[in-house]
């Protein structure tokens, strides 16, 4: 097997979400407490904030005007090419191709994390602002998304100006952009001192990360049976759409001149679709959306796709599009 | 001990909808309502929640009429999309003119 | 089934008063009790929890004669006061003589 | 708005029994159920929880027989040996006809 | 800007705080799960006795006598100076007043955490049992309170014996008693294997306090709707009344014996709100009063207060009452 | 004191959890929340799976094979002892003595937790293997007794073959087995990222174990108003059974080659009965057996007993069987 692809396979990420797969399909009733589920996200959220912030405090926002312009031309991007495909092809209806689009047009905080960690793996690092590109793109593709759908099929559901407020202060959001001001007022003395228990790379934060793979593991399984009911157009959508739009994001970020490692994370998040932020607008403001179709494609589908394989798929094609000079981060974080 | 008798209405249902049925409540003329976590079975099992089978479940205490209306608003406004189930029953309620 | 037509008693107050009300509930002649935790609105909003809103319920399955005096001691002690409600309802209780 | 009369009966056990109950639910005949966690106390105390007084509330829509059936096995198979207690109440369910 | 007072404000406590307040004023849904707040709070209390134990076991008891005593003498005074106040000047109620004074005569833990990280980030160290005098101080202003406020308005409500047994059972002080003994008896060999989760001045801990400060702002957050319902009277109140019990409580500290930053910890605890033990205490002792006023007050104008400027100020005051030797602390832990 | 017997007892486990017993029968309402204690639990879980993952993965399975098959005879004997001597000698009903004799077949995690952190604190380790023993006592115990009972009472309850998919499928083993699979096969290289974390002996695992043990004597302070309930015999059944059990365990553990540590840990695990898996099994199979006959002697007398002394004891135990050369650990682990 090919060794990069080995290597994410035996992480202990991708190994814990195995685990939490199996489990689920061997029927335990194994689940993590909900309030460890969110006690953990919560503190995964904040450490990338802060370290984010921190980052940004030594590297300042020199050479992020680009890369943030292309993020958020793959918010607008990716809504629509998945609404199009879905419709066009796959000939779903308005309020199902509009919903699944709000899924896709976001992205998951976690495959993102899964992402930093891979390069950071690899020996390599993305570029300190990445947590302030992931914020940009969380809520443009649910607003586009939401708008297409309210407008293709009345809007019987709430107003999508009420629901996007929502989504907009959300924990995700709370956390990451709070994390970001606050890592970058705190300074350096200030920072060392909690370093170890936020350090992204610590065993702290990759320990906490494995078990919450597990509880992630088990909530994809438990969607799996459900993979029958979905189609085999949507089942080859959850991988290739991905595929398309990672490549389009390692692209992007490397003409806007991220580091391979910073090209592959920004592919990343183009590629991952959001099942956090992106389900309970979708089900309130578009109640024909059949929520069976965009959760299981988003989390049965795509997620496992993207730890187990995408991120490696995405940081190759980033090392061949890389310049040689742009494969290194192009900020080192001393 | 002098008691009204009113109506309970609970309404069963998934726990993304708490914000649009306490707002609906509140225009249909609940005075209140209480609110409990839970999980369920039914038979339609459409959900979008996180944790497959959660629900929350709703109950106000309102005059007949306004009971009446909330029925029928759930019955138009839920139940063609949503996993939701409502029911009333009489209660004797303790200083019930205050929820009138 | 032979069932026994009981009163069932649900007092909804806040979390601070469940060592008050459980303690008068036995003094009255209660067999038992079952509490939920939970949330609410009410047209008050009076009260001292850490977690703005946050309630419990109680209920209590027992005899009418002492339904009525749980009612009333609920309106004496702790309507003036405290975020409560009461009501009762009439159930019938499988081997239901348990409780009287 | 039309509703249908049917029984809503409520089952308070150890927690240990959820698979148990749920299961005979499903075979005498009930479409759903929703249950919520709790704590409680009554006469006996018989409980194997690891938190002492913990239990869920197990409630379920449905026909008279049905209800009928419920707490005539509720009696015979969890009475003897459980920490349980069940009744019934009327309720007026909208579209209650998907419950029969 | 006066340099102790910003290092304070850009300490991340101070930060996470002053977030967790905008989440709320914004109208975020994010906060921290009931379990999750419970759990780090544990965390902190029970590491702030162990740490507390083993220092008591390096230094003993010498010299804990005098502080002792002002930290008693401070449990009795300051309910009643809060009392006189309030019904001579402000004109409550005896009920409200007594409520009022149930929570400034008892302490704020995490305004003790908070102080105690603030003299070590000012490199300096408060001594060694500090932990001791905060469970001096958490009951007796309750009692005294709360058997005035019985007294004087007929004591409808629970009796003050059988409240009083919760405060003095509650899990401050489980925690905090439990782990000084603990502490103490273990010895240096058992304490070096958990000292990195333990240390108060590390990383686990300090990060944790980060997070469970949020929750701190978000709730303190929640109440800012009350201040306008609480009157001038109280708004000032909230603010005067601790740096008068501040100063007060680091004059009796410098008296008997305590450095600089001993002194200012426990002026803090002097100038410090429970809001914890305090109102359910409260609640059901005294029906009548106000559960807004002394909520409001506590928690969204003193609590802030110190976190964000009383700490500092109490600091200020300890350096300048401070006799050139005693601004070192009397015990050195080693 | 004897000095290992004083070394136990001043541990920071066992004195949490003689607070956490102490904390109950003063009536404290302090306690762990639910979702937290079983948070803790599951990282406990967790890294003892990961850990002897890793161990394994460095030793290798060579001399595990006579370990493992005196383990499954320990779990074949310890239910018919213990059903024997309570029908015999205690005149126990057959539902009452199968459903204690589950408890007594199987094996108490943390007690085994506690056992290897016992062995480490007296600077010698047990073989990298026993958490894969512990897997293997898990389950027969119980299938052994639910199906006496089951033929002995008529079978009332629910089917002993449902019921035990539900044990093998349960948290414990999950994590356990899934932890050992996955720590060997991340590799040195993942593991040495995440080990502060997880590392059995580091401060983040026995400092959380010390709060686990808080809420344990909470949950056995709590019985101990039962002890009255289940008569003299079988108090001293729970004394003595465990130090007959934890005799034959550390005999056969040495007869199979184990270290006097292994021998230690594996007689611990036979003298433990089990308080997590055992009792929804026991309550739904044979509702006719007194749950607090078992939940008493289980947690509030053998549970205390073991943790206390028990561990100790075994331990001299090991020492005196001990071979010269078995006395040091068999594999050395880097
Ligand atoms: N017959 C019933 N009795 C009680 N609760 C029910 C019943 N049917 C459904 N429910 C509840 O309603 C929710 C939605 O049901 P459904 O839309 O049929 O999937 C379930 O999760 C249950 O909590
Ligand atoms: N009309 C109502 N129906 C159901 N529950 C109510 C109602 N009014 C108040 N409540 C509950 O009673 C609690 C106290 O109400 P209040 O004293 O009006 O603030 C609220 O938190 C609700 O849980
Ligand atoms: N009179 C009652 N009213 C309401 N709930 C009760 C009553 N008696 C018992 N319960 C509930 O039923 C459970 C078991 O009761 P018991 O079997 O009497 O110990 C208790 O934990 C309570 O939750
Ligand atoms: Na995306
Ligand atoms: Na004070
Ligand atoms: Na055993």
């Amino acid at each position: 097997m090919d060794s990069i692809l080995r290597t994410n396979l035996l992480s202990p990420i991708a190994l814990a979400f195995a685990l939490g797969i199996v489990a689920r399909l061997i029927r335990s009733e194994f689940s993590l407490p909900k309030d460890i589920y969110a006690g953990i996200s919560i503190y995964l959220l904040w450490a990338l904030g802060l370290q984010g912030g921190i980052e940004l405090h030594h590297a300042g926002f020199a050479g992020i005007a680009k890369p943030a312009a292309v993020t958020l031309l793959l918010g607008c991007v990716t809504p629509l090419t998945t609404y199009v495909v879905l419709r066009r092809l796959g000939g779903f209806g308005a309020a199902d191709a509009a919903g699944i689009a709000a899924h896709y047009g976001s992205v998951s905080a976690v495959t993102f994390i899964a992402a930093q960690t891979f390069v950071k793996g690899m020996g390599t690092e993305a570029e300190g602002y990445m947590p302030t590109l992931l914020t940009l793109l969380e809520s443009p593709g649910i607003h586009i998304a939401l708008a297409i759908g309210a407008i293709q099929t009345g809007g019987k559901g709430r107003p999508t100006s009420e629901v996007l407020h929502e989504v907009l202060t959300a924990r995700t959001m709370v956390l990451l952009v709070g994390g970001l001001i606050v890592g970058y007022l705190i300074g350096d003395r200030n920072w060392q001192v909690i370093e170890p228990f936020f350090n992204t790379k610590g065993a702290m934060f990759r320990g906490s990360l494995t078990i919450f793979m597990l509880e992630m593991g088990i909530l994809a399984g438990a969607r799996f049976a459900d993979l029958k009911k979905v189609g085999p157009f949507l089942l080859a959508f959850g991988i290739v759409m991905p595929i398309l739009h990672g490549a389009l994001g390692v692209w992007l970020g490397t003409l806007a001149g991220l580091s391979a490692a910073g090209a592959c994370v920004l592919g990343t998040m183009a590629a991952s679709a959001s099942y956090i932020a992106a389900p309970p607008a979708v089900r309130v403001t578009l109640p024909e959306a059949n929520p069976t179709l965009y959760l299981t494609s988003a989390l049965a589908i795509t997620f496992p796709f993207n730890i187990l394989f995408g991120i490696a798929i995405y940081y190759k094609i980033a090392l061949a599009l890389a310049p040689a000079a742009a494969a290194l981060p192009a900020t080192v974080v001393p | 001990m002098p008691t009204t008798t009113l109506k309970l209405v609970t309404i069963i249902a998934e726990p993304v909808l708490e914000a649009t049925i306490t707002h609906d409540l509140e225009r249909l003329g609940a005075s209140g309502w209480s609110i409990t976590e839970g999980r369920g079975k039914g038979s339609r099992g459409l959900r979008a929640s996180d944790i497959p089978g959660s629900n929350i479940r709703i109950e106000t205490i309102v005059s007949e009429p306004v009971a009446e209306a909330i029925l029928r608003h759930a019955a138009e406004a839920y139940f063609p999309n949503y996993s939701v189930i409502a029911y009333l029953e009489t209660v004797q309620v303790a200083r019930g003119d205050k929820y009138v």
